[in-house]
């Protein structure tokens, strides 16, 4: 492995389960997390609702994302931005959520995009 | 300083709408395949607020494949080697679809 | 400048995989390096040898396939997408006891740490979504 | 058809020696399918094994070697998360060959 770093931003812009999207995106993070690259998630536009409490996918046979995205944190992913406006949109709090995020208005979108490297979305 | 391309029309997703609010001075937009239609007079009132700062391109071939004459002049038109001469001058390319 | 190329879309249903094709040839064109095209999500549709476009359309994996043969392109399929949407090397049908297999040489599936290894030493990344 | 033979009754692995049926799993499963890896489970196989199969219940997915390292040292101590220790126990490629005993789904040919 090169001891190049390269920082990445994964933008998330896509509700789960009715596309691959979110699960794509969940993929590549955790793949960056192994190369030990720098890395920061930010969930924006419908991709907040992958955030929601109390999914359960049984019976539309998928996995549960909400359990996957705990796991951030076993893979020491801890940067996670959520634009602030698409919670407001859709009628959620912060503390709905259960991960430890980070909020961020529209200049604080603009600078995360700023200060990474590569910026691959989902 | 980043290059923006978007390839949706202003409704068809939020591509164009999640961009524009995420935008730093100096950055760049160009729209490619459906994001061309963007472009449509009709849509300008979407552009009006953007910084100087900002310019603005669309992808010739797009716009000519589907019919697009008499576009926003703010967006200058360019080929896919004035897309790839884009992707160098600016530090990086940020796709939204 | 060395560039790395992600396409997400298959080929017929979205642009996307055109636009990337018309795109890397203008990066050859102006004598960049092409350190990888990754395909991933429905992109890995572009590598099934098995598509059948009319003769009066492009074959895009077949292009794909050729310009990488010309200049000698890394062409990468992510294997975890591929094998769930059904395109499979001689391999992974071995492994997974399929009876046929239909990726497009010099097309290979590996792991997404080609897409971060990519990320890690070229200049740009150009996404190509659906 | 590959099978391996548990309390006398045949069960269906891949050519791979994977389990076909991952409801076929249970700790005499766990015994052949270690057998055929050339390991011979002891207790200290079967905290890790735990370990390993309580995080797939949790987050429905397969650990990498660092979260799995990760997990063993927050349940079973510092001196057991270590990727060493996990080597001495699954030599090889320790997520990989623990999963497949466990009887967690077989891994795509990732990374």
């Amino acid at each position: 492995m090169s001891d190049t770093k390269k920082s990445f931003l994964i933008i998330n812009r896509k509700a789960p389960y009715g596309c691959s999207a979110a699960r794509d995106a969940l993929d590549v993070a955790l793949t960056i997390s192994v190369f030990e690259q720098p890395l920061s998630l930010l969930f924006m536009d419908d991709a907040v609702l992958q955030l929601l409490p109390a999914q359960n996918p049984a019976g539309i046979g998928q996995k549960n994302l909400s359990a996957n995205l705990a796991m951030l944190e076993m893979y020491d992913i801890d940067q996670l931005h959520v634009c602030s406006e698409a919670l407001q949109q859709r009628g959620l709090r912060a503390e709905d959520i259960e991960l430890n995020i980070n909020l961020l208005d529209r200049s604080g979108i603009a600078t995360l995009i700023k200060q990474h490297d590569q910026v691959l979305s989902f | 300083m980043t290059l923006h391309t978007i390839n949706k029309t202003p409704t068809e997703s939020s591509a164009l709408n999640n961009c524009l609010a995420s935008l730093s001075d100096g950055d760049a937009l160009l729209l490619i395949e459906n994001g061309v239609y963007a472009a449509m007079p009709g849509y300008a009132e979407l552009f009006t607020r953007l910084p100087a700062s900002i310019q603005c391109y669309l992808l010739g071939e797009d716009s000519s494949a589907r019919g697009l004459n008499d576009l926003n002049p703010d967006f200058r038109s360019i080929d896919y080697d004035g897309f790839v001469e884009l992707s160098c001058r600016y530090n990086k390319v940020v796709s939204w679809f | 400048m060395i560039f790395s190329i992600v396409v997400t879309g298959a080929p017929y249903s979205s642009q996307a995989a055109d636009s990337a094709l018309r795109y890397c040839k203008s990066l050859l064109k102006l004598e960049h390096q092409i350190h990888r095209i990754f395909f991933y999500a429905d992109g890995v549709h572009n590598a099934s040898e098995l598509a059948v476009p009319p003769q009066d359309e492009t074959n895009i994996p077949s292009e794909w396939a050729q310009l990488a043969e010309q200049h000698k392109l890394d062409i990468v399929v992510c294997i975890a997408a591929a094998v769930r949407r059904g395109v499979l090397d001689e391999n992974e049908a071995g492994r997974y006891e399929k009876s046929s297999h239909n990726l497009t040489l010099p097309f290979v599936l590996s792991g997404l740490g080609q897409l971060v290894e990519a990320g890690i030493v070229s200049d740009r990344v150009v996404t190509f979504g659906a | 058809m590959a099978e391996i033979l548990i309390n006398d009754q045949p069960v269906p692995v891949d050519p791979e020696g994977f389990l076909r049926n991952l409801d076929d799993w249970t700790p005499e499963a766990a015994e052949q399918l270690a057998l055929q890896e050339g390991v011979q489970l002891t207790e200290a196989h079967w905290e890790i094994l735990t370990v390993l199969r309580q995080f797939y219940q949790t987050f429905e997915m397969s650990p990498a070697m660092r979260p799995l390292v990760k997990a063993v040292a927050a349940e079973l101590g510092p001196d057991k998360g270590k990727s060493i220790y996990l080597m001495s126990l699954f030599p090889g490629s320790p997520a990989k060959l623990a999963s497949k005993i466990a009887g967690l789904p077989k891994p795509t040919n990732c990374l």
